[in-house]
């Protein structure tokens, strides 16, 4: 993660696809116990189109790569997941700009901006029991991790803003739900976590590890 | 599963194809964004109305495109908010001089579709702008930042902007009598079962068979409270109490009297409530002066019904009663 | 029972309050007979055509009372026939100089009760003719001496002698009408679903989640076999497989084409057998000129839908179209 | 049975409404089973108006008040119930005329009347799973034991023809029913009797009793 480059985003953005759609029924029964359970559908729906479209992203710069990714996203996921993580791709794409790398600081000040995107676009706010709940710690996290400097190119980072990502979401459980669907059911909520938020976490984790796999076969390559 | 359906993710478009084969001479479907609109829209004279959705709730809003009342809905997935991309490619195709309406029920999902695709239609210099309808008084207190749900009531909105845009009534005369049917119409609703989307394949909720949740939306979403059955009197009166007290409905006001199927719960039933209904609002001095029994908007095949309430006036009432024709009728 | 009802046994009679007071000016209501007739009805100029049967089947036929279909309709309590007595005295007060046509679907019950009362009201001097309704080809073989089923082809017979007799057609071309129509018109219905008569409180019959019953009847009576479910466009296949090879369709014909929904099978779903059913037939070469998509005949909240084939001429078409005003109605 | 007079028709037609209502619900189970279940329902009703309406009926004569019983049933009963057994008690009446009482052969000719009543209205021949199947077997026994003359009033022939009604009842499991809702069950309905028939027997059966508990009254009190 010194400096990340197109093909470390290209596995990023392909690694949350396939976790989506790895996870789709699971995600859906999540929404389902507070919400009305459509998130795994309409996520899976919004990133088998990303992928199927993958070949033909315009590569012109990074950011170029993650708008294309988040009009993809927008336009085919429905419910609330689409505007939101079209918009959260659309943001980090704006904030990445015409660049051929990304630097941590770079991956940071991009993922704030997608957190900004979305609490702009769905007006939620920390505590709601929304995805916000376990994407802003585990950012916090990361860029703590990352501020002093790394040696393993960001992997014990990620793993650990993975952890609190994970931490994060189960905590959840406590929260009333104040955004989405899941507001309806207003007390009834609260012991279960947030769909979102839990996919948020999973989705870390997957990241964390396919980051540690990919560092992993570039050290044996070099 | 008890349904009628192939491929459980081909349900909305093999319903729309049928509803396109059934109106060839009215409707044009456009299958890339789950589009029906009619046929002769878009007209310069006109503004052009748009509902989008999640389906499920048939026959809103896809079966009741035509005219007078909607020029085009684009459905999502059921229960699914519809991608931006549909609805700002119906836009483009609906684009008018005289500008384009959305109708959007009060979802979040909708809301953040709608709003974006909005901003990219001004882009292109399309004139936009929105309603939202928020009738379901279930939903009420200071906890639900997200506002009220749309429901049922928003028929009403559609008949009468409808109706007005027919006339040639501009965006904003539109905006602002829609917005002021929304301010007089009020629903909440009851179910007794739950209901199982095709792609799902499972009910939504789990409720025992004696109970019924009160002031459920058209999403499976909860309501007030999960409480056992009662008689059918019962029900109205506390539909009625809700109701009524929200706006409120007083002596003297003259209504239209919503009994809305939520799907599964037959004809004969919704006309035990609406009786029940008529008689308890005349005891009040409410006078129901149109009546609206059937289904209006449903969640599949969910049992129960949802009870609406417009207060009326001599203008509200021409609208309503105004010629027009859609696919969902009888004859 | 997840019902909307009060004490079941007042559930027919509450129903028919609700539609009186739907309608306050277009329908009469005499509870003594369950009858709901129109309120300008009798006159001497027209016939009066009189229907009845088991309640449970709504839309039919208390809700289709009005000018250009029923004059009046006299139910009797869920599934059951009604009393002879209710029959007679409808007649007795649809009493007309140009006479009285009954429209009786074809159940041993209904055929029983109209006769008698035909022969009540034959001695007090009032001329009757009773047309029976046989559209369900389910119902076939050496076997049947009871002869087929009137299920919801009966809708057509009824919009095609209402008109005819909205202007001034005599009781024997009425009677001659809908012998044609009848004639004409085939249905063939599946179930995936069982019904509760409010007053039963039970389901009428056990079926599994998945399993259908082919060729149902509209008071759950079996049909031609069980089978496990399957997919829409195969329910569709063997549905028209039935219907058209026994009038038989052929390429060439026009037929209006009605997916008839039992009462707990959603819309949406009628649309995506009525887009099957519309290929099939295009597929052999017959045309649907007019189609009919909603509930017309039910069996309370059974889930589950009928399909009915009409071949049309010119004359029948005119009939289809022509205006009708009955509670049953979206506006 | 000697000579029945109006008490004794009274209390037959008693007897029958008594029994129809307390059995309401078993007969529709068994209505339910090949037909469409509301037999018992139909029946009730009728012979709820009978009872209700029992007081005021015209006792001029037998005859009339059979009449009079028939038409509040084909008035209230709904589905094939009212119209049949209406018709049945119709022309029972008409048989018995203005007779103030009634020897063992009117009460057979009357039976007879009856049967023949349900015959043409209802269309229906022996073997095709009616209540006919109980109702003429056991009208045949009652005139074969009376035929010959009784010492008992008829209460032994009255035992003996509900026990052919019972068991001719039973014995309509095995046939296909060919009339009424149930036909169309076809060969699903063979193995279950059906309830109109059953209704005969278990009437039948009532009938007897009563009949043994009023000759027993009558010659204690002789
Ligand atoms: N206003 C909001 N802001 C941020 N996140 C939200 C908001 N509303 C919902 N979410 C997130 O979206 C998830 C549900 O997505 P989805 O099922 O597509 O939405 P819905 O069915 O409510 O339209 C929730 O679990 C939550 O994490
Ligand atoms: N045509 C007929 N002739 C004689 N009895 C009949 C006939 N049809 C039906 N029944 C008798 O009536 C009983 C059913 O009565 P009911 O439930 O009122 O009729 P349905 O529901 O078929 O209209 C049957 O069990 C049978 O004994
Ligand atoms: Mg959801
Ligand atoms: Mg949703
Ligand atoms: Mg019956
Ligand atoms: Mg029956």
């Amino acid at each position: 993660m010194e400096h990340s480059s197109l093909p470390a985003v290209e596995l990023i953005v392909r690694t949350i696809a396939e976790t989506a759609i790895a996870n789709e029924e699971y995600f859906c029964q999540l929404d389902a116990v507070v919400g009305d359970g459509d998130f795994g559908y309409s996520l899976a729906r919004g990133f088998e189109k990303v992928l199927e479209d993958f070949a033909n992203f315009d590569r012109s710069s990074i950011g170029a790569f993650l708008r294309k990714a988040g009009l993809v996203i927008a336009s085919r996921a429905g419910g609330t997941t689409g505007p939101l993580w079209g918009t959260a791709f659309l943001r980090a794409g704006a904030a990445a700009g015409n660049r051929q790398a990304l630097s941590p600081q770079d991956v940071v000040a991009l993922l704030r901006a997608a957190v900004e995107g979305i609490r702009q676009r769905g007006g939620a706010s920390l505590g709601e029991k929304t995805l916000l709940d376990a994407l802003a710690p585990a950012i916090d996290r990361l860029e703590a991790d990352l501020a002093g400097g790394v040696s393993d190119g960001g992997v014990q980072a990620l793993a650990n803003a993975a952890r609190v990502a994970e931490q994060a979401a189960e905590a959840t459980s406590s929260m009333i739900a104040l955004r989405g669907r899941a507001s309806y059911t207003g007390e009834r909520s609260i012991g279960s976590p947030d769909a979102g938020a839990v996919a948020v976490g999973v989705i870390a984790n997957r990241i964390s590890a396919a980051w540690r796999d990919f560092r992993a076969q570039r050290s044996e390559q070099s | 599963m008890s349904k009628f359906v192939n491929d459980p993710k081909q349900f909305v478009p093999e319903m729309l194809k049928g509803i396109a084969l059934a109106n060839p001479d009215a409707l044009r479907y456009v299958p890339a964004y789950n589009l029906i609109m009619r046929a002769d829209a878009p007209s310069d004279d006109k503004v052009s109305i748009i509902q989008g959705s999640g389906s499920g709730h048939e026959p809103a809003h896809v079966m009741v495109v035509g005219k007078g009342m909607l020029d085009a809905a684009c459905p999502g997935d059921v229960f699914s908010a519809p991608p931006v991309d549909y609805v700002y490619e119906t836009t483009k195709l609906l684009k008018s001089e005289k500008g384009v309406l959305y109708l959007v029920n009060n979802y979040t999902g909708d809301r953040l579709a709608f709003e974006m695709a909005a901003e990219m239609a001004e882009a292109d210099g399309i004139r936009v702008r929105t309603l939202v309808i928020d009738d379901d008084v279930a939903v009420s207190g200071s906890t639900h930042t997200v506002g009220r749900r749309g429901v049922a009531g928003n028929f009403f909105v559609m008949k009468a902007v409808g109706a007005a845009a027919e006339c040639g009534d501009d965006l904003d005369a539109l905006v602002a009598l829609g917005a002021r049917v929304n301010g007089v119409t009020r629903t909440m609703g009851v179910a007794l079962s739950s209901c199982t989307p095709p792609a799902k394949g499972a009910p939504l909720f789990q409720i025992a068979a004696d109970e019924m949740e009160v002031g459920i939306g058209i999403h499976g979403e909860p309501g007030r409270r999960r409480a056992k059955q009662v008689t059918a009197n019962e029900v109205v009166s506390l539909l009625l109490d809700a109701v009524v007290s929200d706006l409120p409905f007083q002596a003297g006001d003259r209504v239209a009297l919503m009994i809305n199927g939520l799907g599964g719960t037959p004809i004969g039933e919704l006309y035990v409530l609406y009786g029940a209904a008529h008689e308890q609002l005349a005891s009040q001095g409410i006078q129901v002066a149109r009546s609206y029994v059937g289904e209006y908007c449903t969640s599949l095949e969910m049992a129960g019904a949802s009870l609406t309430l417009v207060r009326l006036d001599d203008e509200l009432m021409d609208l309503l009663l105004a010629p027009a024709e859609i696919p969902y009728r009888v004859f």
